[in-house]
């Protein structure tokens, strides 16, 4: 198992972690196989996202494709961003080892989830809850501490 | 750039009297160890002096009680299978721990499938085995015992003479991995009781890819593979001469370390100073493992909040050398068996990172971890969403 | 004294660019290549780079299709036991030769013990198996063919493109153990149409202890052992990085050997010279194996009314080392299973004598040997009741 | 396997090879575990073997055995040389690898054969045939070329 340099590179110089305060949409997913948490945060004006934050508990994969993901679709349409798939974001990376591919589903899910959570809000719904996978076999012990 | 090593449950740096043993074996005295002519006697002989001071390693009596093998995952293979086939007549119980290696693990696990029964057992908070627990688990057609020395991922120590006591009380073969242990404390099996030993090479200074098993005259053990009549007949193929006069020479450079633990102490010494350094510069750390009773080389502790891959990745941008779990299952999802076994949940035992240390291991490699880790750590715990719950709850 | 090494299907000495290809791993690059730090990324590297070559010595399309063992034992006993378990639904015969390897053949009778069917192919004067033969004894059931390359004992090729081709007409598995073949010849798993094929190290100038198999893709194949992931799941334990890159360069010297012949052209060239010189110095002496078809350093003949064992020791006093029968057999009282299958009778059987040549060998090893011989088997006829008969007659 | 020196130091400075012509006995004695023969020729004089040889197809261990057991019983009255184990023999040789230890057997069987050899020579009977052991699962095919 080796990630490329471009994944070491982008994990070495992250970009957007953390929270945005008052955010406009939070997606929370996680990852049933692995057990793994991804936050992400978006402020969005006109229709374009242009604040998107990520908080990551998980693997080195899961952390740089967030940060990744949160770069590009920063400045999108909320339409155009809906688009954007873990693959796109793995070839940005310069792939990833095949075990490690389900961790990219995170980062286009937590998107995903987020303008989701956005178009509740605007809508006046509740917001969304944490979503996880089917497969998902385990709690998320770590929320619990 | 500068590399601290950090991973030597993993693998050790060869010891340069070790290669040095081993080098007549790779140039001139290539000869195969089963050659009539004297030049092959030479091989043989040197293969038997191996097994003579291997015996001893051990404290066996005859070194007709060791064998070679490619490694602690075939000395454990043979030790299992080759028991539990030999001896089926007896039963087809088998008891284990849950926090074996996966050599040992995964045998039973087979096992399994073809109509052996297997307990494993639990430990507890601090990665031990009760012996109570052992006994409580035999049955009358309980075959094999199997608990590891040594733990690889905690250092936990077993209370494997006790275990051994009860198993030769029941008449039960007694397999115990001592991987872990070799070389960090001496290995008697007369003292452990113990039928059967493994022990590989290159954990304890020795070449990679040669192991040893120790079988107690009278213990039966079918062979695993077929082949030629080598190894009294349980392990065929062409003897390894440089890889098994390396263990040996691991074996003797073990057996004088012992004599003189002057460099067993300072390992445990920078151990100790590490494992203090990390509790005051990290808040919320807690320890895997006994506190004290742990092999003197090994400190495991999980990050809370944060999981162990990221700190093992930012570590390494400054040459440390961790691990994460253990090293033969890095690629696999699941956090570590051992962890779980002991009750942590998924979340911290996904946050542990093992440090493991050798007798080359300096001041300088644990001032790295010191100056290192921390900052990692903050780092992670910034972007991680349990973390922020947690501070401002 | 100055040894005339002439024991080569035994084991060879070590190519110095091997040794040199391996000394960094076994100092400086000691890592455990599955460490996720750069410094287990750099013997990770060391590991594919060495399957990617020896993907390409064996002619195959994706270095996956190798993983590595600790020998050529260890890969027939995956090879065969690991494909005779995995495909056992489809059947349970399995076909194979009378000349195999020990590693084969013993694999095969403890199958035999677990229920399945072994057909154990004759073969000719020459010792020689006849496609003919494989074709007639394949049955509905028959699940795997195993027939080697070319023999430890006599050097002779055996015509596996034409029974790798019989095998996959009938999608029966084809395993080659070609330990014997690797090195001399270039080994094309597409022309032989083969789906696993075993080879060891230390039978071309690599290091002992440390072979490979390849396993064609989509080919299922059961590890033997249990333990870590490591090899694609099919061979546990921890990499012996240096063996591994000591197999890969051997392989590379090989494959550039066979670009530049002449080193086997020289082998051939001091091999027809030793067997001339013996026909034209000692009487009633028979050639075993092929004539024309037989690896290019090996020499086996019988010595009619005397004893190898004889032989060999007299020529030992003079430094040249030689075999009877097969190095991993010695210390058994039977003679060679090869040249009986072959039709010898017991007596010329015993009397066989194995000269192996290697790219080491010179001009004095074979004078060596035809200054020798001739008085040794003098010596041992005259003390001998049936030469003494067979003259007198 | 590994031979003690002085066998090897017995095999190359072997003594007693070849045959007696007009021996008194002729002991020959194959070993069924190996299909190897040996043949001893004994010369009596008065009760007391005056010369012994031997003639082995056989391996190194029975070459140097029936050397060392013809050596043996050279000067030794008959009675004596019929006390004569393949036991002391090894003793005398060092020992034999443990696999190798039948084959002293041989120079035991050999010399007791030519022994009976010449004592029915002396009744007037016919010569011994040769004898092998119970076990023997192969004939001498060595003997047929
Ligand atoms: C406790 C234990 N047992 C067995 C093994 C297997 O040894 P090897 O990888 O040398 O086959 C290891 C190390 O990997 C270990 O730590
Ligand atoms: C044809 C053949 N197959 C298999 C083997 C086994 O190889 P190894 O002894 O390296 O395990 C040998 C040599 O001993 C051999 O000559
Ligand atoms: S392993 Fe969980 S996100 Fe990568
Ligand atoms: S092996 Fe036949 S006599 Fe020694």
């Amino acid at each position: 198992m080796k990630y490329s340099e471009k994944v070491m590179e982008r994990f070495k110089n992250l970009k957007n972690m953390g929270r945005i305060e008052n955010a406009d949409g939070i997606g929370k997913v996680g990852n049933a196989k692995c057990g793994d948490v991804m936050w992400i945060y978006i402020k969005v004006d006109n229709g374009i996202i242009t604040d998107c934050k990520f908080e990551t508990f998980g693997c080195v994969a899961a952390i740089a494709t967030s940060s990744q993901a949160t770069d590009l679709i920063k400045g999108m349409t909320v339409e155009k961003a809906l688009e954007v798939t873990n693959k796109s974001i793995v070839e940005m990376l310069d792939g990833l080892p095949p075990e490690k591919l389900h961790c990219s589903v995170l980062a286009e899910d937590g998107i995903k989830r987020a303008i989701e959570d956005y178009n509740r809000k605007k809508q006046g719904l509740p917001p969304l809850p944490e979503k996880e996978d089917d497969g998902h076999d385990h709690g998320h012990e770590g929320e619990e501490e | 750039m500068k590399i601290h090593y950090l991973d030597n449950n993993a693998t050790t740096r060869m010891d340069d009297e070790v290669l040095k043993a081993m080098m007549p074996y790779m140039t001139d005295n290539y000869a195969n160890a089963s050659g009539v002519y004297s030049f092959g006697q030479d091989a043989r002989k040197a293969v038997e002096d191996a097994r003579a001071v291997t015996a001893k390693f051990f404290n066996a009596d005859d070194p007709r009680e060791i064998i070679f093998t490619s490694g602690g995952t075939e000395s454990d293979n043979i030790a299992i299978r080759g028991a539990a086939l030999a001896n089926a007549a007896k039963g087809k119980h088998i008891i284990t721990s849950a926090i074996e290696h996966h050599a040992v693990l995964n045998v039973c696990k087979a096992l399994e499938k073809e109509g052996y029964e297997v307990t494993y057992l639990p430990v507890d908070k601090y990665g031990v085995v009760n012996p109570d627990d052992v006994k409580k688990a035999i049955r009358p057609d309980t075959v094999l015992i199997s608990i590891m020395a040594a733990n690889n991922e905690t250092g936990s120590i077993q209370p494997v003479a006790e275990i051994g006591a009860i198993a030769r009380e029941q008449k039960i073969i007694f397999h115990t991995d001592a991987v872990q242990a070799a070389g960090k404390y001496p290995i008697d099996v007369k003292a452990m009781n113990a039928d059967l030993v493994s022990i590989s090479a290159h954990k304890f200074y020795g070449p990679k890819g040669v192991g040893a098993l120790y079988i107690r005259k009278g213990v039966k053990v079918s062979a695993i593979m077929q082949g030629g009549h080598h190894e009294n007949r349980k392990r065929p193929g062409t003897e390894n001469v440089p890889g098994i006069v390396g263990l040996a020479k691991a074996c003797s450079v073990a057996m004088d370390s012992f004599k003189n633990p002057k460099a067993h102490e300072k390992v445990k010494m920078l151990r100790d100073k590490l494992q203090a350094g990390i509790f005051e510069k990290i808040p919320e750390v807690i320890l895997n493992g006994h506190p004290e009773n742990r092999t003197e080389n090994t400190l495991n502790v999980s990050v809370k909040f944060i999981e162990g891959e990221g700190m093992l990745i930012q570590m390494d941008f400054e040459g440390i050398c961790a691990s994460s779990g253990s090293a033969c299952t890095s690629g696999s999802l699941d956090p570590s068996h051992v962890l779980l076994a002991m009750g942590l949940d998924h979340g911290t035992a996904h946050g542990s990172i093992r440090f493991s240390l050798s007798k080359y291991t300096t001041q300088e490699d644990i001032d790295a971890v010191l100056k290192a880790l921390p900052p990692a750590v903050e780092k992670l715990r910034n972007m991680s969403p349990f973390w922020k719950n947690r501070v401002t709850a």
